[in-house]
């Protein structure tokens, strides 16, 4: 396997805990503020708005694939990025928020980038931004929110998971 | 998307019903056929609609009437049942308050040093809905009557309830018209209306009072006497003003003795007939006169002992 | 008008000539033909100018140097006598002082409450002249070499030496080039480069410290023992943190124990070998470890007694 630096691994994971933290954060706002304190409830929702569930399954500790499972880390926070990037105008008090949330991710997502452009694993240029789920009420880019930040913390537990195994 | 909730008024007042319907499209791909749409308020539980029925295109509807809304606020969801838990659907937001009472005990100040004219008023009971005040006013002349050029409003910082109209819209000597406007989406009021000149009220600070060192070889000594001297507070200086005195000696259940129609200035001002206590206290305040104002605040205690 | 004065240059180093020239117009009608033209630098003496001739068009112009400009800001006037008095025909200003010497000392602290960076640095010595300070930045790699994206000029307040750089232009956990630079109209300098990811100088707050309360009949009771318990301080909870704990016994000159390589959080922390000192002042502090960081300051003292 490709020698990974420490401080490399121990910044992926320090931002990983970063974004975990900021997003817990951001969905105890979401049920205080809008009650919508249940993502499992918008699971159907997230079929029709196309939430993404970024996979990471290069990452399991039991099929671990570097690159591929860098590349995965790195398309998946992009795509988490994008669905954040909507949530844009949620509301005044959730804005602050989400605009640190979005920033977190996007840096967390170029030092994941960084790192394959030294190990020289990168393809091609970065990912270009894919369709952006389109949020058309007010109801819709919170319940977005929800769902998109809750799998974001779910894809980012299995992060830390490979993350540390690698340290 | 699949569910959209209508709401009759989206904003009631409190206790007043409410009318929802939930409408769910038939080509919502994972659902049942005809699901059971059902309702919740807040963290309440799900609970059916009054009525469901199917609209010609398949869409199925169902109503609810929330009989007495009491929250001021809550979050009304549409769910269907699906696989073992139940889907949101939509979610509308329902507000619920009061129209604005009127606002009462609109007072103003004139204040010569931003040269602004504050006012301040009483909003009135909790409407619990984003209620906008707006201080309104124009210019008129002597009886308010007419209105002559208009003043922009004036807009209180957020949960303010003064303003302040700056110095350019105002024309000092002329009476000019001022009201509160509260308004909500319930409804609007107005506060009574003031007609007053600006400088008419004035907020007028009172002179500094000084005690006087008597050269005891210019002035013969009095017992029972003090010698005190003042000067109007500085930005005030260009209006006439009539001022007041009062002193106390600081002995138990003391009362004051007012002297009244002083001079806003005195260099040299002899006060007699005051028995051996051993301090005196002094205060003097000033008003405009003889045009109208409003009295200062007392200026700061000076304590003096009367010359023995 | 009369009378025009030019400057060489309106703006010198202290200490260094200024010339200066004033030219009166033939048509300035109430002069006499060929006034003398008289000097002043701000309220000196009336003195000619070095030379004063005519030029063919009839205007007459006189010169002066003024060989050491030792006010930081003075006015010049050209006049000429009249009447039985000098009439000033023009003023302008002349301003000295020193380019700026580079701004030093600079540092920087990442706050997490603010999500911001701020730097600091000292101005140097006083340029009597308007200085704009500019924290300047760009984001690099790990080697600080190269420029990637540059980040936007921080211009920080009126007089201050401190500029906040917001989160939004931040590349956290990648390095960044920042410097300052100083800039009048003699001169432009600048500090020495700084080459800093944000995340290595966060200005981290110590965990709070807190007594146990320990169960006597869970723990059994040991003399001279003490038991803590500390959390991170929450905005930092994300960071891997190492902490270090100092206590010391309320005696005169009795000095600090250091227990070092403590982990960030501990709800039971026992502490023994304390002598029947009456009371000890215990402090904690922590640093992000094992990435870069500073030490947090130590926490608030906390006084408390060894169990007997």
């Amino acid at each position: 396997t490709l020698p990974l630096p420490r401080s490399f691994l121990l910044k992926s994971l320090e931002q990983a805990r970063k974004i975990q933290a900021r997003s817990s954060v951001l969905l105890e706002q979401l049920c205080a503020v809008y009650k919508l304190c249940h993502p499992e409830e918008l699971v159907l929702l997230g079929h029709s708005l196309g939430i993404p569930q970024a996979p990471l399954s290069h990452c399991s500790s039991q099929a671990l694939q570097l690159t591929e499972c860098l590349s995965q880390l790195h398309r998946g926070l992009f795509l988490y990025q994008g669905c954040l990037q909507a949530l844009a105008g949620i509301s005044p008090e959730l804005a602050p928020t989400v605009d640190m949330l979005q920033l977190d991710v996007a840096n967390f997502a170029t030092t994941i980038w960084q790192q394959m452009e030294t190990l020289g694993v990168v393809a091609a240029g970065q990912p270009t931004q894919s369709t952006m789920p389109a949020f058309t009420s007010a109801f819709q880019r919170r319940a977005g929110g929800v769902l998109a930040t809750s799998r974001l913390q779910s894809f980012l537990e299995t992060a830390h998971h490979a993350l540390n195994h690698l340290t | 998307s699949c569910g959209h909730i209508r709401i009759s008024v989206p904003i009631v007042r409190l206790g007043d019903p409410v009318m929802a319907s939930c409408t769910v499209s038939p080509n919502c791909s994972k659902l049942d056929r005809e699901p059971r749409i059902l309702w919740r308020l807040e963290d309440g539980p799900n609970q059916p609609g009054d009525k469901q029925w199917r609209l010609p295109d398949g869409t199925q509807e169902s109503t609810i009437t929330l009989p007495h809304m009491n929250h001021t606020k809550a979050f009304l969801f549409c769910l269907v049942p699906w696989a073992n838990s139940f889907q949101v659907l939509d979610q509308a937001e329902i507000r619920a308050g009061y129209p604005p009472a009127s606002p009462s005990n609109l007072s103003c100040l004139m204040y010569l040093t931003t040269n602004s004219l504050v006012c301040q008023w009483e909003p009135g009971p909790e409407t619990h809905l984003p209620t906008n005040f707006t201080l309104k006013s124009f210019r008129s002349r002597a009886d308010c009557q007419y209105q002559e050029d208009s003043i922009p409003d004036c807009v209180p910082g957020d949960r303010q309830n003064t303003c302040s109209i700056h110095r350019k819209h105002l024309l000092l000597y002329q009476n000019m018209v001022i009201w509160v406007q509260a308004e909500n989406v319930l409804g609007t009021s107005e506060s009574p209306k003031l007609c007053l000149d600006p400088m008419d009220v004035v907020k007028l600070e009172p002179p500094e009072l000084q005690a006087l060192d008597i050269n005891p070889d210019l002035v013969p000594r009095q017992p029972g006497c003090l010698w005190l001297s003042w000067k109007p507070w500085e930005p005030g200086g260009f209006m006439e003003q009539e001022c007041e005195l009062r002193y106390q000696p600081q002995l138990r259940g003391a009362n004051w003795t007012l002297v009244s129609h002083l001079p806003s200035s005195k260099d040299q001002f002899k006060l007699c007939g005051l028995h051996q206590a051993p301090v005196y206290t002094l205060q003097i305040r000033c008003i405009r006169s003889p045009l109208p104002g409003l009295w200062s605040s007392w200026s700061p205690g000076l304590q003096l002992r009367p010359s023995l």
